[in-house]
């Protein structure tokens, strides 16, 4: 009953500073996000830029497969929060902030790369692709003149 | 479409540790509302059971707990929308009994957070959000509404004692309400010294886990009038909403747009307006969850929770008494009890029942639930 | 009391090791359904996701799947009953719109099995029982059953090949079902000696793990016209009832009065009898339930099950057709996903759009499911 | 907060091979098998005797703390199955068959001694406390002339 079984691709179980998901068919956002960049995906059929990526429109049946798009240049900082105490798996990383960056069209949520009291929503911020221990990759929130 | 009434109340004492088994915890609860409502088991046509299941060994919880409960052979599920998955059993068992498939339904809701180890506890909070692409990241409940109160404080020039003061409100009912888990007083100050546990929140902006149950039966108008019931609590608007998980796909950081759609539809469905409201039970969470509810229910307009606040307005005495009963910070908060834990106030007030509690005469009542990080929000608005 | 139709059904392929993630996996199911109904998704009032948790990572599976599905701010929630969690999905659903809550709802199911490991599904396994009174002793499904087959076995004096016969049936029909996980014929003999799994039951009697979705569309008669549904299937009848969890507390080991109950229900809502029933999906999770279903349905007297198969009544061309999709036995059994693939295929059905596996021109079908281990039942009836 | 926090009673945590459940009003079950007794629980307001014991009524409220009675002499099996597979945790005991034992009154469910094509429903059991390794208790039905 086995034998057909595929292989399987378990990038995405790479992301982040631990991982929960290994199945997706948005993998590929792993690769892109190793080679230095953060994308999100677009419709063909209507043109709606998603992030988090999505494989499938949920306007559109049979537009064809998603295209990716690289999120570039400037987001503001919609808000951010700084842990004090983290969930397992997470405690080497404490303290750490995280954030929601806003490009308008989309936004996305992920670690602010500085924190501290001059830090306010509305602050201007660029997301980088991170590499962490362990062949690990993440992206982060970069606050204007932190870089 | 017929009518429905609330015409039982039960809920243990919400405790840490509870000494006994999640059917044991229910059937506490389950006593209580049946003796409130003067029922025998048969006269339940049908239960929903609520709660979380990531804190449960039990698989189906629904199974063994009607069968403890003797509520075979009548059907039973179980239902779940995190923190407000006991008003969303009372949703579906309104939609059930209107609909004409029961004229007598039990809600029972329940968690036992003690069930898990601690270490198994810090496992599922990383899990309380998007897996995919949210929980990589170190995320847990505290930080997203922490998220919140920044975005709240920073847009409306809010300061944090303003957070403080809705916990010392807490405390002071709690410490009159016997089945709350904190019953001690709080001040302002020993809010403000307390440790951080996510910025800007502080340990006393936070509720405590506990284990507990809470039940609430519901009939037709037919039934509540050849039940005889004495003092039935009508189900007067329910209103419901759902918001994407993941944050990045939110609009807003400064309140929760379910709630606000959920009160809407309620109201709607009422014929009243958050000025009729003579007193309510709110999802305090967090204090910043009870701040973002004063605006999103229409107690105050936007930017104006602080001010209701700090002038009193929401104690026992003041215009819109809200969560006198201790609300969620010092009754604690077990996940699936929570909802029918608010509802039963709600019904005790109504009733003029609260005891120590009471708000004067009180005609109109609303109950505001939410699960999640604003994920789902249950509205309820009852009357006698 | 107003009518309720299906007007949409949809279902992923069932697979072992589904390449996706839970909402992927949900939206196949969702996205066939919407196509079918040719409705967008606003036109969705509110949601149900039923699924059993233990099988996922994600905690509230409801939130992550409405938001894939693009479904907020509409309510959603998580309805579960083990192995018939969508059919139960389907009750409350009716009873949402015909209490007046929504005129149109979506029920979506679905189980990626695969998502934990093998040691995890082990685990779990030994814990689907009443934990504190029946897991001790080390239980599983194929166990459960096979102490119900024991029972049939030895009060109707029926053999092992006239189990054996459910699966070369079911084999017969997974054939011609594209979106069936087990598509190989299966003869008498290859049942007979395969390997047992728990005495009297062998490998072909139990059908196997998958992944999957399955999507219903339900709408009130008054939507049903302004849509303009060409081919409504409308919900006659709904039978539900429960039984305790535990062997002990149980006074049958043939048969499950819980499917008899909810049948009677659900033939007294129709005002139709067995007889009238043209095509049916059973739950044939094991080989002994789909026999123990001919009788608790009325197909069979008590003890005639084993001739209505010998006889082949139950076949495409027999006096009542029964799974003639492959039934859970060939199509793979995703717990949540299980009862929506039930009904999408007896809505097909009543349409005369089931193709290789079509009818002769069925008016009525009926949809048993259940779950546990006749712990819950679901029974509906339909009708064009 | 946690001052006054009780000790936990988990005897119930030594129930059969493997055990979920720790924490019970009945933890007194295990003291009694222990000491060789196998008890249900009755209702001191309406009478009725429950097998799995249980702490509450659901016909009767205050009725006061439910007592307990033993369980003796001849039930007859109900029916069983020998599992060939095992759930985690249970592997070493296998074959190994589960039953239901029926008194009239009261059923229960557990595991049987003896087992092969002789033993079917109808069959006379008795059932009995036994101990196994690790501090572990039980009981089981013991099929006529098996003892
Ligand atoms: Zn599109
Ligand atoms: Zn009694």
């Amino acid at each position: 009953m086995a034998k057909n079984k595929p292989e399987k691709d378990l990038r995405f179980e790479r992301f982040g500073t631990k991982g929960f998901t290994a199945t997706t068919k948005v993998n590929d956002f792993i690769d892109r996000l190793e080679a230095g960049q953060v994308c999100g995906t677009k419709c063909p059929g209507c043109g709606q830029r998603f992030f988090p990526p999505r494989a499938d429109c949920p306007d559109c049946s049979g537009a064809g497969p998603m295209e990716w798009f690289q999120v570039e240049g400037e987001g503001k900082l919609a808000t951010y929060s700084v842990l004090r105490y983290a969930p397992q798996g997470f405690e080497q990383d404490l303290p750490y902030a995280i954030a929601v960056a806003d490009y308008g069209d989309y936004k996305l949520f992920g670690r602010l790369s500085h924190f501290g009291p001059e830090i306010e929503p509305g602050c201007p911020v660029t997301t980088r692709a991170v590499s962490l221990p362990d062949g690990r990759v993440a992206y982060e929130f970069v606050p204007q003149g932190q870089q | 479409m017929g009518r429905v009434a609330i015409i039982g109340v039960g809920q243990s004492a919400f405790v840490r540790g509870y000494p006994g088994s999640i059917k044991e915890l229910a059937f506490e609860a389950f006593r209580e509302a049946m003796d409130d409502a003067g029922l025998q088991r048969g006269d339940i046509q049908g239960s929903l059971i609520c709660s979380a299941p990531e804190y449960d060994r039990q698989r189906s919880p629904a199974g063994v707990i009607a069968e403890y409960c003797g509520l075979n052979p009548q059907p039973t599920a179980y239902v779940e929308s995190l923190c407000c998955s006991s008003t969303t059993g009372v949703r579906m068992a309104y939609g059930m009994i209107t609909g004409g498939l029961h004229d007598c339904m039990m809600v029972l809701g329940f968690q036992k957070m003690s069930e898990i180890t601690s270490a198994e506890t810090q496992e599922r909070m990383g899990r309380g959000a998007d897996i995919q692409w949210e929980s990589p990241f170190g995320t847990m409940m505290p930080a997203y509404y922490a998220m919140f109160a920044r975005g709240f404080l920073h847009r409306y020039g809010a300061s944090e004692e303003d957070l403080a003061r809705i916990r010392v409100k807490a405390a002071t009912y709690g410490q009159i309400n016997e089945k709350a888990v904190y019953r001690k007083p709080v001040s302002l100050e020993q809010c403000m010294i307390a440790d951080p546990v996510a910025d800007p929140l502080k340990v006393f902006d936070c509720c405590a886990n506990a284990d507990g149950s809470s039940a609430l039966i519901l009939a037709s108008e037919e039934k509540v009038r050849e039940l005889g019931i004495e003092k039935p609590v009508w189900l007067m608007g329910l209103g419901s909403a759902s918001a994407p998980v993941n944050l990045a796909l939110r609009d807003e950081f400064s309140g929760f747009d379910v709630a606000r759609q959920a009160a809407s539809q309620a109201y709607g469905m009422a014929g009243v307006g958050p000025k009729d409201i003579d007193v309510a039970e709110v999802h305090d969470c967090f204090t910043i969850a009870e701040m973002m509810a004063y605006e999103n229910l229409g107690f105050a307009e936007p930017g104006g929770g602080p001010e209701l606040i700090r002038a009193k307005e929401t104690y026992k005495d003041g215009s819109i008494p809200v969560n006198v009963d201790g609300g969620l910070l010092s009754k604690g908060h077990p996940i699936g009890a929570t909802g029918g834990s608010q509802v039963r106030t709600i019904v005790l007030q109504l009733r003029g029942e609260a005891g120590a509690m009471q708000v004067k005469d009180p005609a109109v009542g609303l109950v505001h639930n939410v699960g999640g990080v604003g994920l789902y929000a249950n509205v309820l608005v009852m009357g006698r």
